[in-house]
Protein backbone atom coordinates (compact mmCIF):
# COMPACT_ATOMS: atom_id res chain seq x y z
CA UNK A 1 0.00 0.00 0.00
CA UNK A 2 1.75 3.06 -1.15
CA UNK A 3 -0.75 5.54 0.54
CA UNK A 4 -0.57 3.90 3.88
CA UNK A 5 3.81 4.01 3.55
CA UNK A 6 3.30 7.40 2.45
CA UNK A 7 1.40 8.88 5.03
CA UNK A 8 3.48 6.65 7.55
CA UNK A 9 6.82 9.12 6.24
CA UNK A 10 4.56 12.23 6.63
CA UNK A 11 3.32 11.46 10.02
CA UNK A 12 3.44 15.15 11.28
CA UNK A 13 0.84 15.78 8.38
CA UNK A 14 -1.05 12.57 9.19
CA UNK A 15 -1.75 13.75 12.80
CA UNK A 16 -2.33 17.48 12.08
CA UNK A 17 -4.91 16.00 9.14
CA UNK A 18 -6.54 13.62 12.63
CA UNK A 19 -6.32 16.90 14.48
CA UNK A 20 -8.50 18.83 12.00
CA UNK A 21 -11.24 15.73 11.48
CA UNK A 22 -11.33 15.42 15.60
CA UNK A 23 -11.90 19.62 15.44
CA UNK A 24 -14.55 19.69 12.22
CA UNK A 25 -16.38 16.83 14.20
CA UNK A 26 -16.92 18.44 17.85
CA UNK A 27 -17.78 22.07 16.12
CA UNK A 28 -20.62 19.84 14.12
CA UNK A 29 -22.22 17.50 16.66
CA UNK A 30 -21.70 19.00 19.82
CA UNK A 31 -24.85 21.62 20.63
CA UNK A 32 -23.07 23.64 23.23
CA UNK A 33 -21.49 26.74 22.47
CA UNK A 34 -18.54 26.51 24.57
CA UNK A 35 -17.54 23.24 23.28
CA UNK A 36 -17.98 23.99 19.22
CA UNK A 37 -15.39 27.43 20.38
CA UNK A 38 -12.40 24.40 22.05
CA UNK A 39 -13.20 22.40 19.01
CA UNK A 40 -12.24 25.49 16.63
CA UNK A 41 -9.54 25.78 18.99
CA UNK A 42 -8.41 22.46 17.96
CA UNK A 43 -8.35 22.95 14.15
CA UNK A 44 -6.56 26.19 14.85
CA UNK A 45 -3.98 24.30 16.31
CA UNK A 46 -3.65 21.28 13.71
CA UNK A 47 -3.49 24.06 10.96
CA UNK A 48 -0.10 25.89 12.53
CA UNK A 49 1.01 22.33 13.38
CA UNK A 50 0.80 21.50 9.33
CA UNK A 51 2.44 25.39 8.52
CA UNK A 52 5.44 24.97 10.61
CA UNK A 53 5.81 21.02 9.93
CA UNK A 54 6.06 22.23 6.38
CA UNK A 55 9.11 24.68 6.82
CA UNK A 56 11.21 21.85 9.23
CA UNK A 57 14.16 20.99 7.70
CA UNK A 58 15.67 17.39 9.03
CA UNK A 59 18.92 18.35 11.40
CA UNK A 60 18.08 21.86 11.28
CA UNK A 61 18.48 24.82 14.00
CA UNK A 62 16.16 27.46 15.31
CA UNK A 63 16.75 30.47 12.95
CA UNK A 64 18.90 32.44 14.97
CA UNK A 65 21.80 33.49 13.53
CA UNK A 66 25.24 32.55 14.87
CA UNK A 67 28.50 33.03 13.08
CA UNK A 68 30.25 30.82 10.68
CA UNK A 69 26.81 28.34 10.27
CA UNK A 70 25.73 28.81 7.06
CA UNK A 71 22.12 29.47 5.69
CA UNK A 72 21.62 25.83 4.67
CA UNK A 73 21.58 24.74 8.13
CA UNK A 74 18.73 26.80 9.40
CA UNK A 75 15.02 25.83 9.29
CA UNK A 76 12.54 27.81 7.32
CA UNK A 77 11.74 31.12 9.46
CA UNK A 78 9.10 32.01 7.13
CA UNK A 79 6.16 29.79 8.39
CA UNK A 80 7.21 30.42 12.21
CA UNK A 81 6.73 34.60 11.44
CA UNK A 82 3.56 33.73 9.96
CA UNK A 83 1.61 31.56 12.78
CA UNK A 84 3.07 34.13 15.39
CA UNK A 85 0.54 36.30 13.80
CA UNK A 86 -2.18 33.72 13.06
CA UNK A 87 -2.13 32.43 17.29
CA UNK A 88 -3.37 35.97 18.08
CA UNK A 89 -5.72 36.31 15.78
CA UNK A 90 -6.97 33.13 17.33
CA UNK A 91 -6.89 34.54 20.95
CA UNK A 92 -8.92 37.34 19.51
CA UNK A 93 -11.20 35.56 17.68
CA UNK A 94 -11.90 33.11 20.79
CA UNK A 95 -12.50 36.47 22.91
CA UNK A 96 -15.15 37.61 20.98
CA UNK A 97 -16.77 34.48 20.64
CA UNK A 98 -16.66 33.91 24.30
CA UNK A 99 -18.80 37.39 24.98
CA UNK A 100 -21.30 37.06 22.35
CA UNK A 101 -21.75 33.38 24.67
CA UNK A 102 -22.11 35.32 27.79
CA UNK A 103 -24.56 37.60 26.24
CA UNK A 104 -26.43 34.84 25.17
CA UNK A 105 -26.70 33.13 28.25
CA UNK A 106 -27.95 36.67 29.87
CA UNK A 107 -31.00 36.57 26.80
CA UNK A 108 -31.86 33.14 26.86
CA UNK A 109 -30.19 31.64 30.23
CA UNK A 110 -28.64 28.35 28.46
CA UNK A 111 -25.60 27.55 26.27
CA UNK A 112 -26.96 24.83 24.37
CA UNK A 113 -27.87 26.04 20.40
CA UNK A 114 -30.56 23.83 19.98
CA UNK A 115 -32.81 25.08 22.95
CA UNK A 116 -31.83 28.59 21.76
CA UNK A 117 -33.23 27.78 18.19
CA UNK A 118 -36.05 26.13 19.93
CA UNK A 119 -36.59 29.52 22.42
CA UNK A 120 -36.29 31.76 18.78
CA UNK A 121 -38.68 29.21 17.31
CA UNK A 122 -41.76 29.36 20.07
CA UNK A 123 -40.70 33.43 20.21
CA UNK A 124 -41.58 33.78 16.42
CA UNK A 125 -44.41 31.14 16.10
CA UNK B 1 -10.58 34.68 47.59
CA UNK B 2 -8.92 35.06 51.18
CA UNK B 3 -5.78 32.11 51.16
CA UNK B 4 -2.73 33.29 52.95
CA UNK B 5 -0.96 30.99 51.42
CA UNK B 6 -2.30 31.80 47.52
CA UNK B 7 -1.70 35.51 48.54
CA UNK B 8 2.24 35.51 49.79
CA UNK B 9 3.17 32.84 47.10
CA UNK B 10 1.56 35.29 44.79
CA UNK B 11 2.76 38.88 46.47
CA UNK B 12 6.42 36.89 45.83
CA UNK B 13 6.27 35.38 42.06
CA UNK B 14 4.51 39.07 40.56
CA UNK B 15 7.44 41.00 40.22
CA UNK B 16 9.45 38.15 38.80
CA UNK B 17 6.99 37.43 35.97
CA UNK B 18 7.21 41.01 35.54
CA UNK B 19 10.54 41.34 34.92
CA UNK B 20 10.50 38.11 33.08
CA UNK B 21 7.96 39.84 30.80
CA UNK B 22 9.93 42.59 29.74
CA UNK B 23 13.26 40.58 29.34
CA UNK B 24 11.55 38.77 26.52
CA UNK B 25 9.74 42.24 25.17
CA UNK B 26 13.41 43.56 25.48
CA UNK B 27 15.33 40.98 24.33
CA UNK B 28 13.04 39.94 20.97
CA UNK B 29 15.58 40.46 18.80
CA UNK B 30 18.72 38.48 20.23
CA UNK B 31 16.72 35.49 21.95
CA UNK B 32 13.39 34.17 21.25
CA UNK B 33 10.19 35.99 22.20
CA UNK B 34 9.26 39.29 21.15
CA UNK B 35 6.12 41.53 21.69
CA UNK B 36 3.31 39.16 21.57
CA UNK B 37 4.90 36.82 23.51
CA UNK B 38 6.12 39.29 26.10
CA UNK B 39 3.20 41.25 26.59
CA UNK B 40 1.04 37.81 27.11
CA UNK B 41 3.66 37.25 30.31
CA UNK B 42 2.98 40.45 31.41
CA UNK B 43 -1.08 40.96 30.99
CA UNK B 44 -0.85 37.06 32.25
CA UNK B 45 1.02 38.78 35.72
CA UNK B 46 -1.54 41.43 35.83
CA UNK B 47 -4.69 38.67 35.96
CA UNK B 48 -2.58 36.51 38.53
CA UNK B 49 -2.42 39.17 40.81
CA UNK B 50 -6.51 40.27 39.99
CA UNK B 51 -7.43 36.78 40.59
CA UNK B 52 -5.20 35.90 44.19
CA UNK B 53 -6.23 39.25 45.69
CA UNK B 54 -9.51 40.48 44.59
CA UNK B 55 -10.75 41.66 41.66
CA UNK B 56 -11.61 45.41 42.63
CA UNK B 57 -7.25 45.29 43.89
CA UNK B 58 -6.32 44.71 40.11
CA UNK B 59 -8.70 47.57 39.24
CA UNK B 60 -7.05 49.89 41.42
CA UNK B 61 -3.55 48.71 39.80
CA UNK B 62 -4.79 49.25 36.45
CA UNK B 63 -8.09 51.02 36.02
CA UNK B 64 -10.11 51.47 32.99
CA UNK B 65 -8.93 54.63 32.15
CA UNK B 66 -5.19 53.84 32.54
CA UNK B 67 -5.82 50.66 30.29
CA UNK B 68 -7.74 52.35 27.59
CA UNK B 69 -5.45 55.11 27.22
CA UNK B 70 -2.29 52.19 27.58
CA UNK B 71 -3.88 50.70 24.29
CA UNK B 72 -4.34 53.02 22.34
CA UNK B 73 -0.96 54.48 22.90
CA UNK B 74 0.58 51.45 22.00
CA UNK B 75 -1.03 51.75 18.44
CA UNK B 76 -0.52 55.11 18.34
CA UNK B 77 3.41 54.73 19.27
CA UNK B 78 3.63 52.04 16.32
CA UNK B 79 2.26 54.53 13.78
CA UNK B 80 4.51 57.69 15.02
CA UNK B 81 7.71 55.02 14.56
CA UNK B 82 6.57 54.14 11.32
CA UNK B 83 6.29 57.86 10.19
CA UNK B 84 9.75 58.23 11.40
CA UNK B 85 11.13 56.13 8.90
CA UNK B 86 8.99 58.43 6.42
CA UNK B 87 10.38 61.42 8.05
CA UNK B 88 14.10 60.20 7.14
CA UNK B 89 13.83 59.65 3.75
CA UNK B 90 12.52 55.98 3.53
CA UNK B 91 9.56 54.33 3.19
CA UNK B 92 6.60 53.86 6.04
CA UNK B 93 8.39 51.23 8.82
CA UNK B 94 11.62 51.02 7.76
CA UNK B 95 14.30 51.46 9.92
CA UNK B 96 18.16 50.46 8.88
CA UNK B 97 17.48 51.20 5.36
CA UNK B 98 16.28 54.82 6.81
CA UNK B 99 19.47 55.24 8.35
CA UNK B 100 18.46 54.19 11.67
CA UNK B 101 20.38 51.43 12.44
CA UNK B 102 23.25 51.29 15.14
CA UNK B 103 25.02 48.94 17.01
CA UNK B 104 26.88 46.11 15.72
CA UNK B 105 24.25 42.42 15.35
CA UNK B 106 24.70 40.73 18.71
CA UNK B 107 23.82 43.02 21.18
CA UNK B 108 21.66 44.48 22.65
CA UNK B 109 20.68 48.07 21.27
CA UNK B 110 21.88 46.78 17.61
CA UNK B 111 18.31 46.19 15.74
CA UNK B 112 18.03 49.88 15.14
CA UNK B 113 13.67 50.00 16.24
CA UNK B 114 13.11 46.77 16.81
CA UNK B 115 13.22 46.97 20.41
CA UNK B 116 10.55 49.98 20.42
CA UNK B 117 7.99 48.52 18.26
CA UNK B 118 8.42 45.46 20.19
CA UNK B 119 7.40 47.59 23.40
CA UNK B 120 4.46 49.21 21.42
CA UNK B 121 3.40 45.96 20.73
CA UNK B 122 4.10 44.45 24.47
CA UNK B 123 2.05 47.34 26.10
CA UNK B 124 -0.74 47.33 23.73
CA UNK B 125 -1.40 42.74 23.99
CA UNK B 126 -0.87 43.20 27.81
CA UNK B 127 -3.41 45.13 28.66
CA UNK B 128 -6.22 43.91 26.03
CA UNK B 129 -5.55 40.44 27.48
CA UNK B 130 -5.99 42.20 31.28
CA UNK B 131 -9.01 44.38 29.91
CA UNK B 132 -10.45 41.47 28.20
CA UNK B 133 -10.17 39.03 31.32
CA UNK B 134 -11.88 41.88 33.35
CA UNK B 135 -14.45 42.73 31.77
CA UNK B 136 -15.40 38.70 31.02
CA UNK B 137 -15.21 38.23 34.72
CA UNK B 138 -17.03 41.26 36.04
CA UNK B 139 -19.95 40.50 38.18
CA UNK B 140 -23.39 42.35 37.08
CA UNK B 141 -24.33 44.85 39.48
CA UNK B 142 -22.10 44.43 42.72
CA UNK B 143 -19.13 46.18 40.84
CA UNK B 144 -16.48 43.40 40.50
CA UNK B 145 -16.95 41.28 43.27
CA UNK B 146 -15.85 38.01 42.27
CA UNK B 147 -15.64 34.67 43.88
CA UNK C 1 -5.74 13.37 -7.96
CA UNK C 2 -7.90 15.41 -10.45
CA UNK C 3 -11.41 16.64 -8.26
CA UNK C 4 -14.30 17.76 -9.99
CA UNK C 5 -15.21 21.24 -9.28
CA UNK C 6 -19.15 20.29 -9.23
CA UNK C 7 -18.19 18.02 -6.06
CA UNK C 8 -16.36 20.59 -4.90
CA UNK C 9 -19.48 22.91 -4.81
CA UNK C 10 -21.79 19.94 -3.87
CA UNK C 11 -19.62 19.39 -0.44
CA UNK C 12 -19.89 23.42 0.27
CA UNK C 13 -23.83 23.14 -0.24
CA UNK C 14 -24.42 19.93 1.58
CA UNK C 15 -21.95 21.53 4.79
CA UNK C 16 -23.84 24.75 4.45
CA UNK C 17 -27.31 22.88 4.86
CA UNK C 18 -25.91 20.88 7.23
CA UNK C 19 -24.36 23.47 9.85
CA UNK C 20 -27.17 25.90 9.48
CA UNK C 21 -30.87 25.03 8.42
CA UNK C 22 -31.26 20.78 9.59
CA UNK C 23 -32.27 20.16 13.24
CA UNK C 24 -31.02 18.01 15.68
CA UNK C 25 -31.59 13.94 14.91
CA UNK C 26 -31.02 11.08 13.37
CA UNK C 27 -30.66 12.91 9.21
CA UNK C 28 -28.05 15.29 10.61
CA UNK C 29 -26.32 13.05 12.12
CA UNK C 30 -25.70 10.49 9.17
CA UNK C 31 -25.25 13.89 7.23
CA UNK C 32 -22.29 14.77 9.46
CA UNK C 33 -20.22 11.25 9.73
CA UNK C 34 -20.54 11.66 5.58
CA UNK C 35 -19.56 15.22 5.56
CA UNK C 36 -16.09 13.84 7.58
CA UNK C 37 -15.66 11.31 5.80
CA UNK C 38 -15.62 13.38 2.40
CA UNK C 39 -13.80 16.12 3.97
CA UNK C 40 -10.91 12.60 5.76
CA UNK C 41 -11.08 11.36 2.38
CA UNK C 42 -9.48 14.63 0.38
CA UNK C 43 -7.41 15.18 3.31
CA UNK C 44 -5.13 11.91 2.54
CA UNK C 45 -5.47 12.51 -0.82
CA UNK C 46 -3.83 15.61 -0.35
CA UNK C 47 -1.18 14.39 2.71
CA UNK C 48 -0.44 11.48 0.73
CA UNK C 49 1.27 13.56 -2.20
CA UNK C 50 3.12 16.20 0.24
CA UNK C 51 6.48 16.10 -0.18
CA UNK C 52 8.42 14.34 2.67
CA UNK C 53 8.47 15.89 6.06
CA UNK C 54 12.05 16.99 6.62
CA UNK C 55 13.99 16.83 3.09
CA UNK C 56 16.45 19.26 2.44
CA UNK C 57 15.08 19.89 -0.98
CA UNK C 58 11.33 20.68 -0.65
CA UNK C 59 10.12 23.63 -2.66
CA UNK C 60 9.48 25.30 0.37
CA UNK C 61 12.75 26.38 0.73
CA UNK C 62 12.95 28.51 -1.80
CA UNK C 63 14.97 31.98 -2.70
CA UNK C 64 13.25 34.10 -0.37
CA UNK C 65 14.27 32.08 3.42
CA UNK C 66 17.44 32.20 1.99
CA UNK C 67 17.42 35.81 1.62
CA UNK C 68 16.06 35.86 4.84
CA UNK C 69 18.20 33.89 6.59
CA UNK C 70 21.57 34.96 4.65
CA UNK C 71 21.21 38.65 5.12
CA UNK C 72 19.02 39.51 7.60
CA UNK C 73 22.08 40.66 10.49
CA UNK C 74 23.41 42.64 7.73
CA UNK C 75 19.67 44.36 6.77
CA UNK C 76 17.89 44.78 9.82
CA UNK C 77 20.61 44.06 12.52
CA UNK C 78 18.53 41.58 14.31
CA UNK C 79 20.25 37.92 15.12
CA UNK C 80 16.54 36.43 15.82
CA UNK C 81 15.41 36.08 11.95
CA UNK C 82 11.84 35.50 13.06
CA UNK C 83 11.78 38.79 14.62
CA UNK C 84 13.33 40.70 12.04
CA UNK C 85 10.49 38.86 9.30
CA UNK C 86 7.49 40.11 12.26
CA UNK C 87 8.74 43.53 12.66
CA UNK C 88 11.10 44.98 9.93
CA UNK C 89 10.34 42.95 6.54
CA UNK C 90 6.66 42.50 7.09
CA UNK C 91 5.85 45.45 9.67
CA UNK C 92 2.84 46.38 7.73
CA UNK C 93 1.84 42.75 8.43
CA UNK C 94 2.24 43.24 12.35
CA UNK C 95 0.31 46.69 11.93
CA UNK C 96 -2.56 45.21 10.45
CA UNK C 97 -2.73 42.53 13.82
CA UNK C 98 -2.54 45.27 16.25
CA UNK C 99 -5.68 46.82 14.35
CA UNK C 100 -7.27 42.95 14.58
CA UNK C 101 -6.38 43.43 18.54
CA UNK C 102 -8.08 46.72 18.67
CA UNK C 103 -11.00 45.80 17.01
CA UNK C 104 -11.56 42.28 18.80
CA UNK C 105 -11.62 44.30 22.08
CA UNK C 106 -13.75 47.09 20.84
CA UNK C 107 -16.23 44.17 19.77
CA UNK C 108 -16.29 42.48 23.08
CA UNK C 109 -16.81 45.63 24.94
CA UNK C 110 -19.53 46.85 23.01
CA UNK C 111 -21.01 43.44 23.45
CA UNK C 112 -20.88 43.12 27.27
CA UNK C 113 -21.20 46.84 28.05
CA UNK C 114 -24.38 47.06 25.65
CA UNK C 115 -27.72 48.49 27.98
CA UNK D 1 9.28 7.48 13.89
CA UNK D 2 11.63 8.49 16.72
CA UNK D 3 9.97 7.66 20.41
CA UNK D 4 9.45 10.95 21.85
CA UNK D 5 7.16 12.67 18.56
CA UNK D 6 5.33 9.17 18.90
CA UNK D 7 4.56 9.51 22.60
CA UNK D 8 3.88 13.63 21.94
CA UNK D 9 1.85 13.25 18.61
CA UNK D 10 -0.36 10.41 20.47
CA UNK D 11 -0.79 12.26 23.45
CA UNK D 12 -2.28 15.37 21.55
CA UNK D 13 -4.62 12.72 19.44
CA UNK D 14 -5.80 11.33 23.07
CA UNK D 15 -6.28 14.35 24.32
CA UNK D 16 -8.49 15.87 21.88
CA UNK D 17 -10.68 13.08 21.55
CA UNK D 18 -11.08 13.47 25.57
CA UNK D 19 -11.70 16.92 24.79
CA UNK D 20 -14.81 15.77 22.63
CA UNK D 21 -15.64 13.73 24.92
CA UNK D 22 -16.02 15.08 27.93
CA UNK D 23 -19.20 16.04 29.57
CA UNK D 24 -17.80 18.16 31.78
CA UNK D 25 -16.65 21.68 30.63
CA UNK D 26 -14.07 22.79 33.59
CA UNK D 27 -12.59 19.40 32.91
CA UNK D 28 -12.47 19.92 29.25
CA UNK D 29 -10.95 23.12 29.48
CA UNK D 30 -8.07 21.87 31.48
CA UNK D 31 -7.40 19.44 28.68
CA UNK D 32 -7.13 21.01 26.53
CA UNK D 33 -4.54 23.83 28.44
CA UNK D 34 -2.08 20.42 29.08
CA UNK D 35 -2.89 20.13 24.91
CA UNK D 36 -1.38 23.51 24.25
CA UNK D 37 1.83 22.74 26.41
CA UNK D 38 2.55 19.58 24.73
CA UNK D 39 2.04 21.51 21.76
CA UNK D 40 4.36 23.75 22.48
CA UNK D 41 6.71 21.02 23.29
CA UNK D 42 6.06 20.11 19.56
CA UNK D 43 6.97 23.35 18.10
CA UNK D 44 10.29 23.51 20.08
CA UNK D 45 11.14 20.31 18.37
CA UNK D 46 10.35 21.38 15.33
CA UNK D 47 12.62 24.33 15.68
CA UNK D 48 10.47 27.24 16.09
CA UNK D 49 10.81 28.45 19.72
CA UNK D 50 9.10 32.00 19.18
CA UNK D 51 6.35 30.79 17.98
CA UNK D 52 6.36 27.80 21.29
CA UNK D 53 7.00 30.52 23.64
CA UNK D 54 3.70 32.08 22.48
CA UNK D 55 1.37 29.30 22.22
CA UNK D 56 2.70 28.59 26.32
CA UNK D 57 1.92 32.17 27.08
CA UNK D 58 -1.09 33.22 24.90
CA UNK D 59 -2.58 29.52 23.96
CA UNK D 60 -2.43 27.46 27.18
CA UNK D 61 -2.74 30.99 29.42
CA UNK D 62 -4.55 33.54 28.20
CA UNK D 63 -7.23 30.97 26.67
CA UNK D 64 -7.60 29.11 29.70
CA UNK D 65 -8.70 31.98 31.78
CA UNK D 66 -10.41 33.19 29.56
CA UNK D 67 -12.55 30.23 28.99
CA UNK D 68 -12.22 29.66 32.99
CA UNK D 69 -14.44 33.42 32.89
CA UNK D 70 -16.64 32.25 31.08
CA UNK D 71 -17.66 28.54 33.06
CA UNK D 72 -17.90 30.85 35.90
CA UNK D 73 -20.15 33.39 34.48
CA UNK D 74 -22.15 30.37 32.88
CA UNK D 75 -23.16 26.92 33.42
CA UNK D 76 -20.56 24.32 34.01
CA UNK D 77 -21.88 21.07 32.84
CA UNK D 78 -23.24 20.72 29.83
Amino acid sequence: MEIISRLLENYYYFVSMVLFIIGIHTMLTHSNLIKKVIGMNIMDTSIFLFFVSIGYRRGGMAPIIQPGVEAEMYVNPLPSALILTGIVVAVSVTAYALSLIVELYKQYGTCCANEIAQIRAREES
Amino acid sequence: MKDIVIRTVCRVIVPFVQVYGLYVIFHGHLSPGGGFAGGAILGSSMVLFALSFHLEAGAQKLGHETSSYLESGGGIWYILIGLLGLALGSNFLTNRAAGLGFGLPGQLFSGGMIFLLSLGIGVKVASTMFTLFYNLSEEEGSGGDHQ
Amino acid sequence: MEVNPYVAVGILLLMAYVFFYLPAGYIRHVLIVLLVFIIGYALVMTVSEMPTFGAVDTPAHNVVPERYLGRAPEETGAVNVVTAIITDYRAFDTLGEVVVLFVAIVAALSNLKAR
Amino acid sequence: MPLLDFFLLSFLIVSAVAVARTRDLLSAVIIFAAYSLVMAIIWQMLGAPDVAITEAALGAGVTTFLFLATISKTQRLE
